[in-house]
């Protein structure tokens, strides 16, 4: 999958990209999920220590968000991504294609 | 001292931390050593580790290149952080939070970084 | 193209956010202009002379985003206190391409920009 | 950028981040510039802080010097760490969980340090 | 109160002491306080952040325990000492001399 | 007479941590030997040049502190990482009496401590 195609599911709708790069037990990750659950139509985007977000129960409360996970931290930590998160080799190209789209926009934590 | 607890509370590739830990604990071998995986430091023991394509020294070799050194993790950090099904280091023993404060009362020494 | 403000403060090595930047500021670049700021501890990041053993040399890779196009620049505050200086325009302890200006310019950066991505321990 | 949240979670003075978060408030004051805290920030809006003694700036001065920024407290962090009911500075407007994320939803941006 | 004060007290038992410089909610304030509970002979020193332990109950679990806190920490955060805490100027020197007597330890977090 | 071993982890400014070890430093020289190991970021602790506006100068400190008597020495992957390097065992960029050694120099100094305060964010 790459940038094109991610947006050919978007139904025009402008997005709230989401990324995390903090554990989940971090304040920051606290906060980035409640703020991702609100949002109409957020994305997620596990980089670094985020992707340990993929462990536990943490992000399971999000509905219907799009988790993206960055595949060279994922395979540096050990974490086995389940069947929630698309894995990617050009993650920051899709992270930023996507941020960058008109009208979406892009949270930090 | 003769004796070193290293405390290892923060995420294994995030940060500096934990490489820096392990290499002190490894030129403390001298010393007993120990190191105590505690809250988000208890990823580290996470099995699979493969940091190649990341760039960056891979941890968990660094603990079984020195079984010297023992290692071990705080039950209710990997129990609160949903890794106690997971497949664990090996090497790395799961001991309860009394047995776990215990050995850090009974080390000469305590280090966090 | 539009303009994505970044914006660090943490020190290389130390975290992995210099090399998260990085990544993103790489791939901005292909289509877009690129500013970021170092504030706090990121003033350490274009220090000359780092010589990492088993990490990424941060400072090349800087180094390679402001040949590339990207506006980097350093808080005058924190570079200073931390024994960074300008004289004449020139940083000697900086890579080339990479300046300690003004907080405002941080403001004019984020007042410009598209998009704005913060990033720290 | 038109607005900008700068949220603050971590606690003033055992740090330089909350002294450089309302550094970097005051010079964005051309856009609509928010300041929360949030987590252990919330402790900036203790009342009556005197810094002389420890020789570093104070940073409720600051909060009381530019009017036009406005801070927001989270509710509930003041209150898992006892702050409901002290004596907080009367600048800072205490916001429930909702509002708080509201407004950092209708921000156009958010800066944490 | 001086060191040379303090030593009259003490019953002739070493002493475990534990500096304290983070504020209650982090994870190293957490295991402080219940090393500190385990201790039979525990003082806490709280300095820099350390000193917000002092509002909130994180503290009001440790029996017995004596608590400083460093003067100049306490009035630049605005925290109101309260009942429990012995506040110093020279903190420091006080800190210094009982970590070193013969047979005490010092835990720092 | 018993020996203090304290270990840095953070730079200046960005934390408390290095005044607060100097503040124990200074206590504890009064009687006591004191060896500081700088690790990780506190290898910038040394740093020529620093002129903070609004803190303390954590240069002028360490220095003061290695003048009366401290022992203060820099892990040399850390420092060479970040751009700090020793020829025939000088620093240029180091304030005088902090030298960068070597990591087991942390080992002898853990091991002929009486008491070791480790402080870090």
């Amino acid at each position: 999958m790459n940038g094109g195609e991610l947006l050919d599911d978007s139904e025009n709708t402008t997005r709230d990209v989401f990324l995390l790069t903090k554990p989940p037990k971090s304040d920051r990750a606290k906060i980035c999920l409640r703020l991702a659950a609100l949002s109409k139509n957020a994305i997620l985007y596990l980089a670094g220590d985020g992707v340990y977000n993929l462990l536990g129960d943490a992000i399971e409360a999000l509905p219907s968000a799009r988790i993206f996970a960055c595949k060279e931290d994922l395979e540096a930590r050990g974490v086995q991504p389940g069947r929630i998160a698309e894995t990617h080799c050009d993650f920051y190209d899709i992270l930023v294609e996507e941020m960058m789209l008109d009208g979406n926009r892009i949270y930090t934590f | 001292m003769r004796s070193i607890f290293y405390l290892l509370d923060v995420a294994p590739y995030g940060s500096e931390k934990a490489f820096g830990l392990l290499n002190a604990a490894v030129v403390s071998i001298g010393m007993k050593v120990i190191v105590g995986l505690y809250a988000d430091g208890v990823y580290l023991a996470l099995a699979g580790q493969e940091s190649r394509a990341l760039g960056v020294p891979n941890l968990s070799d660094i603990i079984y290149a020195y079984p010297e050194i023992e290692v071990l993790a705080h039950e209710p950090s990997l129990v609160e952080r949903g890794l106690f099904n997971r497949e664990l280091i090996e090497r790395i023993e799961l001991v309860d939070e009394e047995l776990f404060l215990e050995e850090i009362l009974t080390s000469e020494s305590i280090v966090l970084l | 193209m539009k303009t994505l403000t970044i914006i660090l403060t943490d020190g290389p090595y130390i975290s992995e956010y210099a090399e998260i930047a990085c990544r993103i500021a790489r791939a901005a670049l292909k289509k877009h202009q690129v500013n970021i700021f170092l504030y706090l501890d990121a003033v350490h990041i274009p220090k000359e002379g780092q010589a990492p053993a088993f990490f990424a040399n941060v400072g090349d890779l800087f180094r390679g985003l402001a040949r590339d196009g990207a506006r980097i620049e350093a808080c005058p505050r924190c570079a200073n206190a931390r024994g960074y200086h300008e004289a004449e325009g020139v940083c000697e302890d900086y890579l080339p391409g990479i300046k300690i200006t003004s907080l405002y310019n941080l403001a004019q950066m984020l007042q410009e920009a598209d998009r704005v991505v913060a990033l720290s321990r």
